[in-house]
């Protein structure tokens, strides 16, 4: 395989890599979905019914279902695609994107007002244990 | 002949064009983003380009995940602003040059860049933020524009070098279009942004500022940025930052840095900002 | 490491799949062209490769004029036989080989190829028909394949240089996968052949056999030939021959030919068929 | 413009240009409805109603309901699309093909039989002239 290993010694961040682009296709599409309003209401009506109709892992539905983002991402969204899910619950990139990090919404703003999270202890893996 | 008047780099961000739309840009938020275009918008309503070609990215809005083009090229008549979920932005529809498009697309894919063509496209916030932030709020934008639409949401995107080397093929290209033209590159993207992990919100003020010095003085080394290194240093999303080369390589080696703007932030990003200039 | 064992080339004539279909390969006008295909039958039959790259171009069957990629590769874990307007041709599901294409489409861009990547892709005649004409009517098809969808139809197609370029790209590529994996690399389409306007049924024997010589012996001369003696030579449609040149890219500089065959004609169009072995 | 001065030197030869796409964007994705048996129906059910549904030229409509397959080529049309106007019809490509030559099926088929037409005389508008 193509050495990726420099990509997953990112921490705290899933490349989306052509592999993960493949496993996360119906996830991905199904989000996809969610830009007609008429399918966003299917959805919100019977969210388990409407997965059901993908061709999804149930790892995938079972993340959905729990808005489990950091779960979806490794499991192959990507957050284009997931913003859909988010955008259909009335939430912002930043509500959405904050649940990822551990921080709450006021926290993570907080943070993005006065200059957004430094790259300093964030450059690899080893550097951040 | 048509000839490559000036280069403008932009970041795209979504909550701008949100904040041009619901007329919030006199905020205490978005305030002092706006300021920072005014001497690009007086600028540019002093001399519209004829055409524009407009490099950007989709961001799963016409494009889906069935197919992932690199490089695809709008050769339209013209393109639709995208419905990204709860419809359209309020913006003119944008005028093609199918013309010039056409000839580009020869062009290139003669000189071996293995485009994709789009005889049909929607776009996204990617292109008509920058035409808002440069152009405002006109009946019909002032200028054509000939989409190119980048991949840099699967990995990989384009290499830096790959990116430079075809806005070399597009100043050779628009430099043999026979019709007298004047023509901008703008590339669009970045600057340093992450909105997905537990490493989501990282921006670096540093780094943008040193691609912001080198895109202008030294191109050729920042054509030699491998991937890893927008990744770990500007974020995960950062790495849209590419497509500033394919603008930069559209210029002459020399050119004059005529406006200049950072500013952070705009939701998760920082916006970086240049008007350039092409020297004899 | 995965290695790449075969190169083979042949056209892929949609008349040939419905012969085949329809039980006609023994008619007068069949039997001779499958008498040329049968030392290869025999051959391919004793040791199937792990994965075929399979170099081919649709036909206005799964691409319509939206998107017209200049190559497109499958990623996907299978792909369906097209229903190209009166039912899918009755052969089996193609499976592909997704950690394979995966890699390559990595490799291929971070080598500056501009690839557009498939996650779905149903694949028509330019495919079903050169695996029927090799492995007849199996159950299921002995070996996995990764289609490689290249632009012909409209002009202008890639280069053949640039052909002959991503050839070897895709060996160093493929070199690089760790796997122990067999890979053959089928370059389809041609020969000489003309279905449009008042010069169709342009056959071009001497010009064909002159490119199978060539395209064994001194592949880089065909790779400098330009697009417009194709089209003079061989036919509005013989220019799809270019993608010959990816699979001959794929293989070492000295080849053995291992068969040779030429027919004329099947439907509109001159049948040519390789099969050629890299030399250490 | 790129010198296209060479392709256009074929005599009886239609180069499909990434200009005449645009031009027969209309028509060729007309003809890639008719992949569809429906769609084919009511094509054959009233020909005209089927293409007023398309942005296509009338030149254009009227090329098709005249199967004037040599003007679809000129007004942007693509054979491999073309194609499934002439399969909806019943119509081989040797068929369909032969009409735009000036010779009858037979002539046509006799000429492919006899190993196709030879490239001599064809070669450029200057020589054929
Ligand atoms: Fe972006
Ligand atoms: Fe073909």
């Amino acid at each position: 395989m193509v050495d990726n290993s420099e990509l997953d010694d990112l921490p705290g961040t899933t490349v989306f890599t052509a592999e993960r682009s493949r496993q996360g296709f119906p996830l991905n599409q199904m989000c996809m979905s969610l830009m007609a309003a008429a399918n966003r209401e299917r959805f919100h009506a019977d969210e388990r019914a409407y997965l059901d109709e993908w061709p999804m892992s149930q790892e995938q539905k079972q993340a959905v279902l729990d808005r489990d983002f950091q779960r979806m991402l490794d499991l192959g969204g990507n957050v284009y695609f997931l913003s859909k899910i988010f955008a259909s619950d009335g939430l912002s990139y930043v509500q959405a994107v904050s649940t990822m990090t551990g921080m709450t919404v006021e926290e993570y703003q907080a943070m993005m007002l006065a200059g957004g999270r430094s790259p300093d202890g964030w450059r690899s893996k080893s550097e951040r244990a | 002949m048509a000839r490559i008047t000036a280069g403008l780099a932009t970041s795209h961000v979504p909550a701008i064009g949100m904040a041009i739309d619901l007329g919030k840009t006199q905020d205490a938020y978005w305030q002092p983003l706006f300021a920072g275009y005014e001497w690009t918008r007086s600028w540019a309503d002093a001399a519209p380009p004829d055409v524009v070609i407009l490099v950007y990215n989709d961001h799963a809005s016409a494009f889906d995940l069935t197919m992932i083009p690199t490089f695809a090229l709008g050769t339209a008549a013209s393109f639709q602003p995208c419905d990204e979920g709860y419809g359209p932005r309020p913006v003119p529809v944008v005028q093609g040059h199918p013309e010039l498009a056409a000839h580009l697309a020869q062009s290139l894919i003669l000189d071996e860049f293995d485009l994709t063509l789009m005889n049909q496209l929607d776009v996204d916030h990617g292109l008509t933020v920058p035409l808002s932030l440069v152009y405002g709020q006109p009946e019909a934008w002032p200028t054509k524009v000939i989409p190119l639409a980048v991949n840099v949401v699967q990995y990989p995107p384009p290499t830096g070098n790959r990116c430079f080397n075809l806005g070399k093929a597009i100043r050779r290209a628009v430099a043999s279009y026979p019709e007298d033209l004047s023509v901008q590159v703008w590339g669009t993207g970045g600057m340093s942004h992450q909105i997905q992990g537990a490493r989501a919100g990282l921006i670096n003020q540093e780094w943008d500022n040193r691609f912001l010095d080198a895109i202008v003085s030294d191109p050729a080394a920042v054509a030699a940025i491998p991937h890893i290194e927008y990744l770990r240093e500007a974020g995960s999303e950062g790495v849209e930052m590419v497509m500033w080369l394919i603008m930069r390589g559209a210029l002459s080696d020399d050119v004059e840095a005529l406006h200049r703007f950072y500013h952070v932030p705009a939701s998760n990003t920082a916006v970086g900002h240049l008007v350039l200039q092409p020297q004899p």
